[in-house]
């Protein structure tokens, strides 16, 4: 994936470019292969994270009101903010990839550093989130305390609840490293028209992280709100 | 003739000396090189722990190793013999070492993920040896839930992170097939002109990048269960036990076809090789590889009959279950039509790929007795089960495995092996297998139970056949190891092509070139053309 | 049994034994033939088609369509014989008649707990009747054990937090393997036991030299009141909690608009974790009795409320199955 | 070999869009709409998901084998859920299967 092609020499043309591998023939399979490789894995990542759902699917389906009454003591409107920071994020990232194709370098550059941002932001509010659940108790083990009848099943939600948002965390944060290289490479002007794969693929593993988030957000604070 | 043989003078593995020039090599037959030793290792140590368990088993009672002893040794036979060996062991070797040659490449398309992959199999194997030291885990291969996450405190979870690590290996492995399938083969090199071997990678690949995730998810939530105190399969406060099970087979049904579908690919080429003829129905046995990866993922709760599923769903694994077996059917059948009318002689390879179709149809017919509901109430967990995947994991996949090691042997080293003794470690692996497994179907059917320390005393008579047969396998899986060994230094020179193959990777020089091919191949005919010509050509007479 | 010393089959000692043996069989053959076949056939080519000089290749055939057609489909057709036959045993396996005595077995690390109604508590150790349907109830303590019976050809995970069931009807007298084969740790090998097949009138003997502590029924209803269950749950319906007559068999609308059917897992569930499944009309008042009851008591109580509905564990099941009875039957004549 | 480049406006209207879905999502969850809640929630969540892998992904401008890919993905999720759900959605039903009855 992206690695694979991150130590690339700069300032190519399109004949024999300097990024150009030498086990690859062309830029162009070069790139058609980063790009299949960057989907296979998402592919992978999409199934590591359909276990998870499941799981979930299923205990929600059984205890819905323990999943009600737990998802209730989340606070929407974190939620909803750090959501908009995500799809916002994105923006940015797309934005910063269009940047790279059409070479301009410094908005690339002011693009990536706002995703960068944005990112830090949403794991920040996320760290107020769980530091709210310590507080309240709310994370499930030994200390767990829940007034509610069905405190027992809660504990499955707010299990599920950190393993998901724990790892889509962890996605960001691995996300946020990527992304620091690779700024750091667009600034040293790494990147042109004929070459700018990285940025690309760092730019769909961050849609996925996205995507990832679309759904968490309505499964997590939004089981019933109404009553 | 093979006298005025030489070895090339320059090629992959002098081409660059040093502990260093290996480690941060990128070239992908050194990195399938360090693969055979990692991996060889590990067998040693499985089958050490093997041994144990049928030194074990000799005596009705428990008497040499307290009972959590004896757990630990199948556990840890287990989870070594699949995670670290069988996994790893086909596509890590020898499809790392030819896929690109095969396919006309210079390389995978990623290589420093494959090189990145072997560490990561390291660091698992690491963890792995740390579960060991410190005591080693009890849980069984398969890490049952709630006893993996709430009872037992063996190190379960170093373990469990070692698997899921190596698991990581496994797909980064996959992924870089299915791109340098895709991406990387040579000009003329359609799909319909791969090699079944590339074939039947390819869909092993698809089962890596599909599966290996959701057992690493599995692993992942028994792991916060264990060390945070999480609930998700506790069923104290409201978890499904079973849930896990699900999980875990979603994954770890279509592993056995990780492990058996890239043996089923050497057995392809060393079939037709030998008998010097394309395969029979090569599209049929392309597209079953395919089709077993597919169906593949449709079975798995054929291991959970008794687990207290719904007796609907039972009834759609156990049918999916026997669909799943038709491609093997067709396979099987192929090779044996591909046999008819052949030139057919039995080099090591070729009593390998023998060996392989009495073994593997046994473990594959008695797969149906377990797909079948009423037989598998009866036999579920018991030695049948044991018997049944020994001869598809041990009798299929690695005599696949072996025979593929001792047809590429000469274009790995350059070299030959002593062919008597091949021979006879062949027979003897053949021989003592079934003396070690047979019984134990047997075993199974008057019902003695699996992971069992001590058992009741109608028993013994055929425990005992078994652990004698081990002891003969034993030996045959020790003599390759020796003559090998051989073979590197004083092994005749092998020559590009010893057996008159018609693949594209025996065209290199052998050992190849770093680069495999001084000008990219372009391939015009079709696979496993054996005509008078092209036996002229190959020197074959 | 057995030959050369070596014993090959275990005693068929339940109506199921001769089923699946006879299934055994079949599949043997089947397997047997495709076995020998494709052995047959390499070893044949192998002799016939040898390589006779160096140079020599194969005739070029590069597949005939026909034959991959019947390869694919005769196995195919086959299997789904294995499948049917299976499938039926299986089902037929799974469903215990009405008429079934009910036997209630706890797994623990490492030892079987059995509990006949009539108050017979026993470990490792199953006393059954010869030639009468027995149903166990089964359920788990700590993790997941597996009640194997091989001599009856049967066996059930037991799950903790959850009831499974098997039956089997014993046809012959003896003392037969009781295995545990779900890995359960340690003493997994340990936890082994006999089940002993008896004559009914035997049986009725041995039954009648327990029961110190009254039948399961009573057990129950001692804890019941223990519990002080009966203080929301009176008779009159007009107490915290339903009542609980006649609820067994029926279907009860719940709060969240879904409906359930009350069995014993049911009730189970509704006892260790009433906040499950509430029933509608009701608030969610009643504690969580996880811990505080032991798998045991929890059957005696499961049994308890179950004899408040008279007609449903007697008449109305074994009217709600008559029509499997007969179809179960071809299998039980010998 | 630039591949497609999408207008910024495009961008910036599905991020309008992403907005919009998500002020929706929130809304409708404070509605009670019965059973329909968490169906509708889950569509709009996958409407939305829809737009991020088609525009922002590029899929909807990528070659046939990403395509194939991105359904792959969703097959095998497909089965991962649906066929575990099988199991879960039939214990309910006891044993004998009404037809047999
Ligand atoms: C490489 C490994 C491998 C492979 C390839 C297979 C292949 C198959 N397996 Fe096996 N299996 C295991 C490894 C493997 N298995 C392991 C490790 C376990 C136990 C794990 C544990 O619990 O620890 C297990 C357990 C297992 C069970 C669960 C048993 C139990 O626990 O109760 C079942 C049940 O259906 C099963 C079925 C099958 C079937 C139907 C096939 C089929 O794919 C086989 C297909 C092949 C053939 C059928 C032979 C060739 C065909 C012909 C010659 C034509 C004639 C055919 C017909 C008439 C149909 N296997
Ligand atoms: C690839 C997979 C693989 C391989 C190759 C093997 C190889 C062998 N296995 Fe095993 N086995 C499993 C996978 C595998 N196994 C799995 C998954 C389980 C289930 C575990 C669980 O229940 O959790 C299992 C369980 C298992 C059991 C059941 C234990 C129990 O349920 O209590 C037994 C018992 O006989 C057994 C035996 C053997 C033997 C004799 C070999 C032999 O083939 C090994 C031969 C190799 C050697 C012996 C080492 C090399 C030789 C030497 C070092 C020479 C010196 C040795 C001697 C002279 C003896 N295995
Ligand atoms: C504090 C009051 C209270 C006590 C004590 C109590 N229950 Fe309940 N029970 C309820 C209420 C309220 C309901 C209905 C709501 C629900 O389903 O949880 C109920 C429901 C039930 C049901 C399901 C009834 C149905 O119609 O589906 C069963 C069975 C039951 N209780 C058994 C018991 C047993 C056995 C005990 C004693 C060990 C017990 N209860 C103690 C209040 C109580
Ligand atoms: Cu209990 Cu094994
Ligand atoms: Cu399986």
């Amino acid at each position: 994936m992206s690695n694979a092609v991150a130590h690339a020499e700069a300032h190519g043309h399109a004949v024999h470019h300097d990024a150009l591998q030498h086990h690859f023939e062309t830029m162009q399979q070069q790139k058609e292969a980063s790009t299949l490789g960057m989907w296979v894995f998402l592919l992978t990542e999409v199934l590591f994270f359909g276990g998870l759902f499941f799981a979930y699917l299923l205990y929600r389906v059984w205890y819905f009101d323990a999943f009600a009454e737990a998802s209730r003591t989340l606070d929407i409107s974190l939620g909803a903010f750090n959501t908009a920071v995500l799809i916002g994020s994105s923006l940015t990232m797309a934005l910063a990839v269009r940047s790279a194709q059409t070479n301009q370098r410094s908005a690339t550059v002011r693009w990536l550093i706002s995703t960068i941002v944005l990112g830090c932001v949403f794991l920040g509010v996320k760290v107020v989130e769980y530091a709210d659940k310590f507080e309240h108790h709310h994370v499930p083990g030994p200390h767990f305390i829940s007034e509610s009848p069905w405190a027992a099943q809660e504990q499955l939600f707010f299990s599920l609840y950190f393993t998901m948002t724990g790892l889509h965390a962890l996605h960001m944060i691995v996300g946020v490293g990527i992304m620091s290289v690779i700024t750091w490479m667009a600034a040293k002007g790494k990147f042109d028209e004929h070459y700018y794969t990285p940025v690309e693929m760092a730019g769909l593993y961050w849609h996925f992280v996205d995507l990832v988030w679309i759904y968490l957000f309505p499964l997590l604070y939004l089981v019933e709100r109404h009553n | 003739m093979l006298d005025t043989l030489k070895l090339p003078e320059r090629h992959y593995l002098n081409n660059g000396h040093g502990l260093k020039s290996w480690l941060l090599t990128k070239d992908h037959k050194r990195i399938a090189i360090m693969y055979l030793i990692s991996i060889s290792v590990m067998f040693l140590i499985g089958g050490l722990f093997a041994a144990a368990v049928r030194v074990e088993l000799m005596t009705p009672e428990g008497d040499l190793f307290l009972a959590d002893t004896y757990n630990k040794m199948f556990t840890m036979h287990g989870v070594v013999m699949v995670f670290f060996f069988l996994i790893p062991s086909t596509p890590a070797v020898l499809g790392n070492f030819l896929i690109p040659p095969m396919i006309g490449a210079k390389d995978l398309a990623f290589p420093r993920i494959n090189l990145l992959s072997l560490y990561l199999l390291w660091v698992g194997a690491a963890f792995f040896f740390y579960a060991l030291f410190a005591g080693g885990v009890d849980t069984g291969w398969t890490f049952y839930t709630p006893f993996s996450s709430s009872a037992s405190n063996s190190n379960v979870v170093p373990t469990a992170l070692g698997a899921f690590i190596s698991g990581f290996s496994s797909i980064l492995t996959g992924l870089n097939f299915i791109v340098t399938i895709h991406r990387m083969r040579a000009p003329g090199l359609t799909w319909f002109r791969l090699p079944l071997f590339v074939w039947a990678h390819y869909a092993t690949s698809l089962i890596q990048v599909l599966g290996t995730p959701v057992v690493a998810i599995t692993i992942v939530m028994v792991a916060v269960e264990r060390m945070f105190g999480f609930a998700i399969f506790d069923p104290v406060r409201g978890g499904d036990p079973v849930l896990f099970q699900h999980l875990f087979w979603f994954y770890s049904h279509p592993a056995v076809y990780i492990m058996i579908l890239p043996a089923m690919g050497v057995i392809s080429e060393v079939v037709s090789t030998f008998s010097r003829k394309t395969i029979f129905g090569y599209s049929f046995v392309a597209f079953s590889s395919l089709a077993i990866a597919v169906f593949g993922f449709l079975v798995w709760a054929h291991h959970l009959f008794v687990a207290g599923i719904s007796t609907y769903s039972a009834m759609v694994f156990s049918f999916l279950s026997f669909a799943v077996a038709i491609p093997s059917a067709v396979k099987t059948f192929n090779w044996a039509a591909t046999l008819y009318k052949g030139a057919i002689s039995f080099e090591t390879p070729m009593l390998y790929a023998y060996g392989f179709f009495g073994l593997f149809l046994i473990g594959g017919l008695t797969g149906l007795f377990l797909a079948t509901l009423g037989v598998d109430i009866h036999v579920h967990d018991t030695y049948f089960v044991v018997a049944h995947f020994h001869y598809i994991m041990v009798g299929g996949a690695i005599m696949g495995y072996l025979g593929g090691l001792h047809f590429w042997w000469p274009k790995l080293t350059g070299r030959m092996y002593s062919e008597f003794f091949s021979r006879i470690s062949a027979i003897l692996v053949f021989v003592g297998f079934n003396l070690t497994f047979f019984p134990q179907f047997m075993l199974g059917y008057m019902g003695m139970p699996r992971r069992y320390h001590a058992y009741p005393d109608e028993f013994q008579v055929l425990n005992i056949m078994s652990s004698a047969g081990a002891a003969v396998l034993g030996v045959g899986y020790l003599l390759p190891v020796l003559y090998f060994l051989w073979s590197l230094k004083r092994g005749e020179v092998a020559g590009p092509n010893p057996w008159g193959a018609s693949g594209l990777e025996w065209q290199m020089p052998s050992p190849p070139p770093t680069e495999n091919f001084k000008e990219q191949p372009v391939v015009h005919g079709e696979p496993y053309e054996y005509t008078p010509h092209v036996a002229r050509e190959a020197n074959l007479v | 049994m057995g030959s050369f010393g070596i014993p090959l089959f275990p005693e068929q000692a339940s109506t199921f034994a001769r089923d699946v043996d006879a299934l055994y069989f079949f599949i043997i053959a089947v397997s047997g033939f495709f076995a020998l076949g494709v052995t047959v056939a390499v070893i044949v080519f192998g002799i016939v088609f040898r390589r006779r000089h160096a140079g020599e290749v194969g005739a070029r055939i590069e597949g005939n369509l026909p034959l991959e057609l019947a390869w694919s489909i005769i196995p195919t057709m086959i299997s789904m014989v294995m499948f049917g036959w299976g499938a039926s045993s299986y089902f037929h396996m799974r469903t215990p008649p009405a008429e079934a005595l009910n036997i209630y077995a706890v797994g623990k690390q490492w030892m079987w707990k059995f509990q006949h109604l009539e108050g017979q508590r026993e470990i490792n150790e199953l006393h059954v009747p010869v030639g009468r349907p027995v149903k166990v109830t089964i359920t788990s303590e700590d993790v997941v054990h597996s009640l194997y019976l091989p001599s009856f050809r049967t066996k059930m995970d037991a799950i903790p937090g959850r009831y499974t069931h098997l039956w089997f009807e014993a046809t012959k007298v003896g003392e037969y393997h009781i295995f545990c084969t779900e890995y359960c740790g340690t003493n997994h090998s340990g936890m082994i036991g006999t089940v002993v097949v008896m004559e009914p009138n035997d049986y009725q003997a041995w039954l009648a030299g327990g029961g110190v502590e009254g039948t399961l029924v009573e057990r129950g209803q001692r804890l019941f009141q223990d519990l002080a269950c009966g203080t929301c749950h009176l008779d009159t319906g007009k107490g915290r909690g339903p009542s609980l007559n006649d609820i067994v068999g029926k279907t009860v609308a719940l709060a969240d608009g879904s409906t359930a059917v009350v069995d014993e897992g049911y009730l189970r569930e509704s006892i260790i974790n009433s906040q499950a499944k509430i029933v509608q009309g009701y608030q969610p008042l009643m504690p969580a009795f996880q811990g505080l009851v032991s798998e045991d008591n929890l059957v005696a109580l499961v049994e308890y409320v179950k004899s408040l509905s008279p007609q449903a564990t007697t008449t109305a099941p074994a009217a709600a199955t008559a029509p499997a009875a007969p179809a179960a039957d071809p299998t039980k004549k010998k | 070999m630039s591949g497609h480049v999408s207008p910024k406006s495009l961008y910036y209207s599905i991020f309008g869009a992403l907005m919009v879905l998500t002020a929706i999502t929130v809304f409708a969850a404070f509605l009670n709409l019965g059973a329909m809640n968490a169906p509708l929630a889950l569509a709009i969540a996958t409407f939305k998901a829809t737009l991020v892998v088609l525009f922002f992904m590029h899929v909807k401008y990528s070659s046939r084998l990403t395509k194939l890919v991105v359904t792959t993905s969703l097959f095998f999720l497909a089965i991962l859920l649906g066929e575990m759900m099988m199991d879960y959605a039939t214990r309910g039903l006891g044993v004998i299967p009404p037809p047999l009855q």
